[in-house]
């Protein structure tokens, strides 16, 4: 079952303490708060079971049953009873706000991130980068970029799960999750899958390759492309057929969709949507879902005829479509959408 | 201490490990409540379910719900409530000792729960007959064309999701009716036999209860599954 | 025990019965009439005011002593709230940041 | 004949009756007990066996003990059977049962037979599951997780489901069966305020079976159906939310936990004044924090969904209300601490069970503030960290708890008492088992090794070969009290009704019980654990 392979690879990988690590490598730029608060909640706890394990040994030792001597009777104490729930409370949330902090920050990528699209199978990850790379089980990055993973799942649940960089998310069957991170030192990383998933779940490895920039730009022009993902992504647009309908200088029966992507859209029903990934692709799988103002619901529904790959590059076009914001790794490759030159007729 | 010694002593009635009648009946009654209480839980699960999808597809919804039977549903709604008259009436028979009266009225209440469960299936067949059973021949094209007439899109998969929790939601209501005809069955066999009396018919009580509350349930199934939508579309 | 047992009249079951056999015709009515969002609300009201009077009424927790019973039926409800209320607030949210 | 036994032993719930059918037919909340206690520990030693295969199975990296899908039946077993079918019915259905009626002072359950039925359900669930695992198993892990366990696995999903289901009605009887009988069946003069803390904890986690356990029941349904029929409420490609149903499943499996945990602290909170020789501190805090543990418990269920895709929102708000959950946990942690303050202390066994209780839970305790922080929940949830902090209240809590009260309450049960050099030394291997089996798995946790692994990288050996050897210790920790206490049957020595010299009406009467438990109602006119009127045992103030 190709387990094999998986295994001797790991095996390859570099770490401190190779036969009986303590201690996970950091690698991103959040694994180092993280294991700040780790070490704090660490300290913490160490305080704590010292205080509670001493105080029981001492009473244990000093109040141990011998003649002569009678346990005294005592009731409790109100201030003591505040004071325990008190305290302990407001320690507790220091660690929420700690916590929600570093989550926060893990949930909301960097705006300007690259966009990786990642589509997890029983029981593999295959990538998909916007240059147009495409690696299974094996993703490569540079150093200090913020990589934006667009993840679906195309049967059950998986967990895209990398320990060096503290980051996990669940991958769900049917729509799009977001992670990020920002590697921080070269090297080969652990990708587990961290949600039971079969047979294979602890087969389903792979590695994050993290490389300095000089050395990620030799991978890239060594590596084979297909062309960017929207580009392909355009051309799937033009085989399915929504330049029919989806026309860019003139407005077709269905809404154009420049600019459309990240902005608000008012639907049918007055309700505002914004545009994003989910949105997209909520559109193309079940367009009678949500219909823009002013539109009928004549689009063909397209769950079944694309996969979760097509449905990326779909999503990687029409994203592109939109002006992107500054400093975005977008596609210097693509035409601009204005200028589209062919129309197939109708 | 033997057994018969403490039944001498006790109304019959009594079970041993009471102090008196009235515990007996508080005890009982309050267990019925609390088990009561557990069943919202057991409905409540799938309230939570329909809530969700109702709002995510509502078309859907709206039409699964138009084409079933409001007529059907309404009467129904009445069956039940008759039934529930009759039971209140049933607990006030036995209340006041009037044995007859208990008997007619339980086998009356077991005549509309009949009814309903007759009506339930004529609903259930038509759904049939429409291919509107969730499962491999489910097909629901038809509220695809009618959505079409209306300029609303029918995902079939979503209308699936409808029937499916208006076959979940009404099969458990119907599975608490045929349990409430079988406690009524047995209520009424011990009441023809003359065991409830004014000092002791805590059985028809808390039997009341469970079937006040079925018909309760229906109170909330009947607006939530029936009457999603059915004004006209503009 | 048949000395605090409330008997009530056959006339107010009946009187109970007859409004709950209007309050269903007027629902089924009402959701032919078109008012908005409110069409949802009004069955609700009626559903819940429906229950009320099986439940007081019917059920007889209007008159009895208990307050456990009366206890019983509230936590419940609560709980059915958390379950919905809790769960839901996921779905609302989900399409925020 | 019948001089001769009346002469030498009283007539009690054991021998007022003889012959299969007074067992299988019995009415009595002692006998239900006492099929509980068997059927839970066959249980018990299957789940464990499964256990031990798993942990033999996790010495190399490489699956090389059995096949991966055998590997991942061993963990879904492993884990339906303790969860549902031990470490839930443990102290309610066995001591619960066994004690509820006696510390309030009746003669029985305010529904003795649907208590019985409430057994048979037990058992039907019990073989369902058993008929489930020898004809193939089911993979899906115990959390079913959609669409995984209703699309894509062909192992038997809808028995074992099924099995769980009614399993769930057992226990939601039991739980009628404890709220109506301490509401209804109190002896005279026994107020709230003088429940021994045993009830309060009962109490409350009866109010987890019942509002909770049907939200399982109907999740298990819908499931069921959604796998023979497809309808879709669960599943993506057919327009339903998996994690609609993380949500249901989670809204009842996470107060399952503290159904599991507060029985196990009722026991403690009885074990802990009884071998101080003192008054509970902070009686009415510790009582209230039950009630407050159950009803919080309900609140915070989405922190086992962090990383699932729950709206940022949500998750700061079951967050912050995990937090909160904490906090009555750590009350009960301080004021059983202040209550060996200045008291006469002995170290009997059920107290080294408790003393074990409290150590281990603190330190699962603790860790749970770690997984309720969000950003840190992110790393280490679905990690080895998960599976040490949850044994460590479950196994180190629950089990502790069990196997404490169990001693405690054997002279009261049986009639006769343990071996007590043989049970300090079978507390002492379970505490040092249990610590090294689960201590490793934290570090593994934080290193990254993700659970329902069956093979890893060898990076992580180490650790797991120190947790392997750590599980056999602690199978022999629990094997030990098995064979002595069935030994004590016959050779222990008689115990008389209060050994111990404990409070509470349960040492009022005969050791074993009359079948009414009472010769008559007990009237109650003193507080709950006045130690400081009831004389200790000559044998106990000697022993150190």
């Amino acid at each position: 079952m190709g387990l094999t392979p998986n295994i001797e690879r790991l095996r390859g990988s570099k770490n401190m303490f190779e036969t009986f690590p303590l201690w996970p490598v950091q690698a991103s730029t959040i694994a180092g708060q993280l294991d700040l608060l780790y070490v704090f909640l660490l300290l913490l706890s160490l305080v704590t079971c010292t205080a509670i394990f001493t105080t029981i040994t001492v009473f244990a030792i000093k109040y141990r049953r011998r003649h002569g001597r009678e346990a005294e009777q005592i009731h409790g104490s109100i201030i003591l009873e505040i004071a325990w729930s008190v305290i302990p409370l407001g320690i507790f949330l220091v660690i929420f706000a700690w916590g929600a902090i570093i989550y926060f920050h893990e949930r909301t990528p960097p705006r300007d991130s690259t966009e990786i699209y990642t589509v997890a199978k029983q029981w593999m990850w295959k990538f998909q980068h916007p240059e147009g790379q495409r690696e299974i089980n094996e993703l490569h990055v540079p150093v200090g970029r913020d990589v934006k993973l667009i993840l679906t799942s195309q049967d059950v649940i998986h967990s895209f799960y990398v320990p060096a960089f503290r980051i996990k998310q669940d991958v769900l069957p049917g729509r799009y999750v977001t992670a990020w991170f920002r590697a921080t030192k070269p090297g080969t990383y652990h990708l587990f899958c961290a949600e039971y998933c079969g047979t294979m779940h602890s087969g389903m490895l792979g590695q994050i390759v993290v490389m300095d920039p000089s050395d990620y730009q030799t991978w890239l022009a060594t590596s084979r492309t297909f062309g960017s993902l929207a580009a392909a992504g355009q051309s799937q647009f033009e085989q399915l057929g929504c330049p029919t309908c989806h026309r860019f200088e003139t407005q077709g029966r269905g809404p154009t969709l420049n600019g459309v992507y990240g902005n608000p859209v008012t639907l049918e029903d007055g309700r505002t949507v914004i545009a994003d990934e989910n949105y997209i692709r909520e559109s193309v799988l079940n367009p009678g879902a949500k219909i823009v103002s002013g539109f009928k619901n004549i689009m063909p529904v397209f769950q079944g005829l694309v996969d979760e790959e097509q449905m990326n590059e779909l999503v990687a076009y029409v994203k592109s479509l939109s002006v992107p914001p500054a400093g975005s790794a977008g596609n210097p490759t693509l035409i601009p959408p204005g200028t589209q030159p062919q129309h197939p007729k109708e | 201490m033997s057994d018969s010694l403490i039944a001498l002593e006790h109304p019959t009635e009594l079970q041993h490990h009471f102090a008196d009648m009235e515990q007996q009946k508080s005890t009982s009654t309050f267990g019925m409540w609390l088990f009561l209480g557990t069943e919202i839980m057991f409905f409540g699960g799938m309230f939570a379910a329909y809530l969700i999808y109702r709002r995510w597809y509502y078309n859907e919804f709206a039409l699964g719900s138009r084409s079933i039977n409001i007529w059907l549903g309404t009467i129904n709604t009445m069956v039940l409530i008759c039934s529930s008259l009759t039971v209140a009436l049933g607990v006030r028979a036995a209340q006041m000792g009037k044995r007859k009266l208990l008997v007619t009225l339980l086998l009356i209440t077991m005549v509309f729960g009949v009814a309903f469960l007759g009506i339930k299936g004529v609903e259930w067949y038509q759904k049939y007959e429409e291919h509107h059973v969730p499962g491999s021949s489910f097909n629901a094209s038809d509220l695809v064309s009618v959505g079409q007439k209306y300029g609303v899109h029918i995902n079939q998969a979503h209308s699936q999701i409808y029937f499916s929790l208006y076959f979940a939601l009404t099969g458990l209501h119907a599975l608490h009716m045929v349990v409430g005809l079988g406690i009524f069955t047995v209520l009424t066999y011990f009441a023809w036999k003359g065991k409830y009396t004014p000092e002791y018919h805590t059985p028809i009580e808390i039997g009341g209860l469970y079937w006040h509350f079925v018909d309760i349930v229906w109170i909330y199934l009947f607006p939530l599954l029936y009457l999603i939508d059915r004004k006209p579309f503009h | 025990m048949a000395e605090h047992e409330h008997i009530l009249s056959a006339r107010l079951y009946v009187i109970i019965w007859a409004v709950l056999m209007c309050l269903t015709v007027i629902t089924a009515g009402v959701a032919f009439i078109d008012l908005g969002p409110f069409n949802t609300v009004v069955a609700l009201v009626i559903a819940t005011f429906k229950a009320l009077l099986v439940v007081l009424i019917f059920m007889h927790v209007k008159y009895t002593s208990d307050r456990l019973t009366k206890t019983v039926i509230l936590s419940a409800l609560f709980w059915l709230m958390l379950l919905l209320g809790l769960s839901l607030m996921d779905y609302g949210t989900r399409h925020f940041v | 004949m019948a001089t001769a036994v009346v002469t030498t032993e009283r007539e009690n719930y054991i021998n007022s009756e003889y012959g299969i059918r007074s067992w299988l037919l019995t009415t009595d909340h002692k006998r239900i007990a006492l099929l509980y206690l068997l059927s839970i520990t066959f249980f018990f030693f299957i789940g464990g066996f499964f256990a031990l295969l798993i942990r033999l199975e996790l010495l190399t990296p490489a699956g090389d003990l059995v096949q991966a899908d055998t590997y991942n039946k061993l963990f879904t077993m492993h884990g339906q059977i303790m969860v549902f079918f031990f470490l839930i019915p443990s102290i309610p259905a066995v001591l619960g049962n066994f004690l509820v009626p006696m510390m309030i002072g009746a003669k029985d359950l305010a529904f003795p037979r649907i208590n019985l039925l409430s057994w048979y359900l037990y058992i039907f669930g019990g073989c369902m599951m058993l008929h489930c695992i020898v004809t193939g198993g089911v993979d899906t892990g115990w959390t079913f997780y959609t669409p995984f366990s209703t699309a894509f696995t062909n192992t038997k999903v809808i028995e074992a489901g099924l099995s769980i289901f009614i399993v769930g009605f057992s226990s939601i009887l039991t739980g009628l069966n404890f709220v109506v009988s301490i509401h209804r069946m109190r002896a005279p003069g026994l107020t709230w305020s003088r429940l021994p803390l045993f009830l309060w904890s009962i109490y409350a986690t009866s109010i987890i079976f019942l509002l909770g356990t049907p939200v399982l029941a109907i999740t298990l349904l819908l499931l069921i159906f959604e796998r023979a029929f497809h309808l879709g409420i669960f599943d993506p490609t057919r327009g339903g939310d998996p994690l609609l149903f993380q949500h249901l499943f989670w809204f009842y499996s996470h107060p399952a936990v503290y159904i599991m945990i507060l029985p196990a602290m009722g026991v403690v909170s009885e074990i802990i004044p009884c071998f101080s020789r003192k008054r509970v501190f902070g009686y009415s805090f510790v009582a209230m924090s039950s009630i407050a543990i159950a009803v919080f418990g309900f609140l915070v269920w989405a922190h086992h969904m962090f990383v699932a895709g729950i709206s940022l929102y949500s998750a700061l708000f079951f967050s912050i209300l995990s937090y909160l959950v904490a906090v009555p946990s750590a009350v009960k942690v301080f004021n059983w601490t202040a209550t060996m303050y200045k008291g006469s202390i002995s170290f009997s066994t059920p107290m080294l069970y408790a003393l074990g209780f409290i150590g281990l839970f603190t330190i699962g305790g603790l860790t749970g503030l770690f997984l309720a922080a969000l950003g840190f929940d992110v790393h280490v949830t679905d990690t080895y960290f998960v599976i040490a902090h949850f044994h460590y209240i479950m196994v180190g809590g629950a089990v502790m708890g069990y196997l404490g009260g169990l001693h405690f309450w054997w002279p009261k049960i049986s009639g006769r008492m343990y071996p007590e050099a043989w049970g300090r030394l079978a507390a002492a291997i379970v505490f040092i088992g249990f610590n090294l089996t689960f201590f490793p798995q934290f570090i593994l946790g934080y290193m990254g090794m993700p659970r329902r692994y069956w093979q890893y990288p060898p990076e992580f050996q180490v650790l797991n070969v120190f947790s392997t050897a750590g599980s056999t210790i602690l199978a022999v920790g629990y094997l030990l009290p098995m064979i002595y206490m069935l030994w004590s049957l016959r050779y222990g020595k008689i115990a008389g009704d209060n050994p111990w010299g404990a409070a509470g009406l349960e040492w009022k009467t005969a050791s074993p019980p009359p079948t009414f438990n009472f010769d008559e109602t007990p009237e109650v006119t003193w507080e709950a654990y006045n130690y400081d009127e009831i004389p200790m045992p000559e044998e106990v103030s000697l022993e150190r």
